[in-house]
């Protein structure tokens, strides 16, 4: 009986954390937090595909969510600034 | 790394588009709602008929005899999609190789342990598709963080490995799944439709494709231009300038 | 037995609440990046727990993929997104 | 009944050790000591608990996968610690001074 009590805690704070992450990943302003936040959001999600029986999918989440999607957008994070960084430098040249 | 801001959020917008999404908003939450309050509470699904059928797909993990056998539509076309995102990605020219200096022996040691583990998880993971949770993209998926792994060190595909046969990899999964698809219509069979006494190995052939297909493909994505375009001469981020 | 391990894995996951904190607020990215390879270590704990309580032997693949690819991202981070300058920020 | 408790100590041990390093790495004042609390978690608290398992699984090549993690773990956890700690050293970040 408290096994399934445990558990039933375990998943309401699982889900409550999810759509809490979500909220700050989508309203962060910094990206890089966004990005740090979105992995830590894969992992959470792949815990809760864990508890919805659905281990298939939560391997296929650990793999891309947590994996390679983060080496990505901090790839692409990286280009992202030294390309900014480019045009910051040629406008300064521009207006002096 | 500077601080890169969203130029769009940095506006409030007017208080007549933010009510135009609250209530956009809100009215899909309620149909989302409604949706599934009217589920009914104890529906007939395909479950019972994919148990009752699982020993003539060949394989004994449920997942996979969907994916790979009774909905093998869904996997043929997931195979396209990557294909086409990587088609997409490669016609936009491509970013430029953002090499980092430093040469650091603990990374080093530590990349030339992970990537083989790695290719064994991926073979472990194909393998295990067929009876537990596993299977082709998943295994895909870690062959490709393998890849990454390298192209985090700097690793550069050999450029007489980056025309035909990059290419040739790259598509075999899509190919072999439909020949092998076809190759049964000419046997009175529905197209994608495999004789129960071979499905097991069959599946694990389009199966053993499809992951260096998807491995590879996402392992490009990841590299962002093709590999046999120099990428230096195309664009210059000028990051040294 | 069950009930302990049941009982640690919701405790793990309240550490792994409180340690959201630092990916929130920083300050540099470099700590934000640590929160988030603990997480990482935590949630492994936690399916190991869950796989020996539910009796899901299919969780410790899930586990074993999790220890993997937490140094992919790390290796990442440190070889491409930590740039100069970051550390005002 | 005798190796329940050992592994229960061993688990809660385990518990214990993910506490204090998440509260070394809210509670600490910069990058290198943070990094301190929280390999501590990652090497010894995961092993601990890997332990407390490993005692009651029921086959050799269960416990041998569970090893497999815990070394992965330390590998990748030393590897990626000594990363940041020489990258930020590098970046000119200075450790903290009372």
């Amino acid at each position: 009986m408290e096994e399934i009590s445990i558990l039933l805690l375990f998943d309401v704070l699982v889900g409550l954390t999810l759509v809490w992450l979500a909220w700050q990943t989508l309203s962060s302003l910094d990206l890089f937090r966004a990005i740090v936040l979105f992995i830590a959001f894969g992992l959470l999600m792949a815990l809760a595909w864990v508890r919805l029986n659905a281990p298939d999918v939560a391997l296929a989440e650990a793999t891309i969510g947590a994996g390679l999607t983060g080496a990505l957008f901090l790839s692409a994070l990286a280009q992202l600034s030294a390309s900014t960084k480019r045009k910051d430098e040629e406008n300064k040249i521009e207006n002096s | 790394m500077r601080k890169i801001k969203l130029k769009i959020l940095e506006k409030k917008p007017s208080l007549f588009t933010r009510l135009t999404l609250g209530i956009l908003m809100f009215l899909l939450a309620a149909s989302l709602a409604y949706a599934v309050w009217s589920l009914p509470t104890q529906a007939l699904g395909l479950s019972a008929e994919v148990a009752k059928n699982v020993e003539m797909s060949g394989v004994s993990n449920p997942v996979t005899a969907v994916l790979l056998n009774y909905r093998s539509y869904d996997t043929l076309l997931e195979l396209g999609v990557l294909l086409l995102a990587l088609f997409g990605v490669w016609s936009l020219g491509g970013v430029s190789a953002n090499k980092s200096s430093f040469v650091n022996p603990i990374l080093d040691f530590l990349s030339r342990f992970l990537v083989p583990v790695f290719i064994l998880f991926s073979g472990y993971l194909l393998w295990v598709g067929g009876f537990a949770p596993g299977g082709a993209f998943q295994a895909g998926a870690v062959l490709a963080a393998a890849g990454v792994l390298l192209f985090l060190n700097d690793w550069q595909l050999e450029r007489k490995y980056s025309g035909f046969s990059l290419r040739f990899v790259l598509v075999l999964g899509l190919v072999l799944f439909v020949a092998i698809g076809f190759g049964f219509v000419f046997l009175d069979r529905v197209f994608l439709e495999y004789p129960p006494q071979l499905a097991g190995g069959l599946i694990l052939l389009i199966e053993a494709a499809a992951t260096l297909s998807i491995g590879i493909s996402l392992a490009a994505l990841f590299l962002g231009r093709d590999p046999s375009v120099k990428s230096d001469s195309k664009i210059d981020t000028g990051v040294h300038k | 037995m069950n009930t302990l391990y049941l009982a640690v894995a919701l405790f793990l996951l309240l550490t792994l609440i409180a340690g959201m904190w630092r990916i929130l607020h920083g300050p540099t990215p470099a700590d934000r990046m640590l929160a988030a390879q603990l997480f990482g270590t935590t949630a492994v704990a936690c399916l190991l727990l869950l796989s020996q309580a539910l009796e899901q032997p299919a969780l410790r693949d899930i586990a074993l993929v999790f220890a993997l690819l937490a140094a992919v991202t790390a290796i990442a981070f440190v070889k491409r997104a930590w740039l100069k300058k970051s550390d005002e920020s | 009944m005798i190796i329940d408790v050992i592994s229960a100590f061993f688990i809660l041990l385990g518990a214990l050790f993910f506490l204090a390093g998440t509260l070394g790495l809210l509670r600490f004042p910069d990058v290198y000591t943070r990094l301190h609390a929280l390999t501590k978690s990652d090497n010894v608290g995961l092993g601990l608990i890997i332990i407390g398992l490993m005692l009651q699984v029921d086959s050799w090549l269960v416990a041998a996968k569970l090893l497999f993690i815990w070394f992965l773990v330390l590998l990748a956890g030393a590897g990626v610690a000594h990363l940041i700690a020489s990258t930020a050293q590098k970046r000119g970040l200075k450790p903290w001074k009372k």
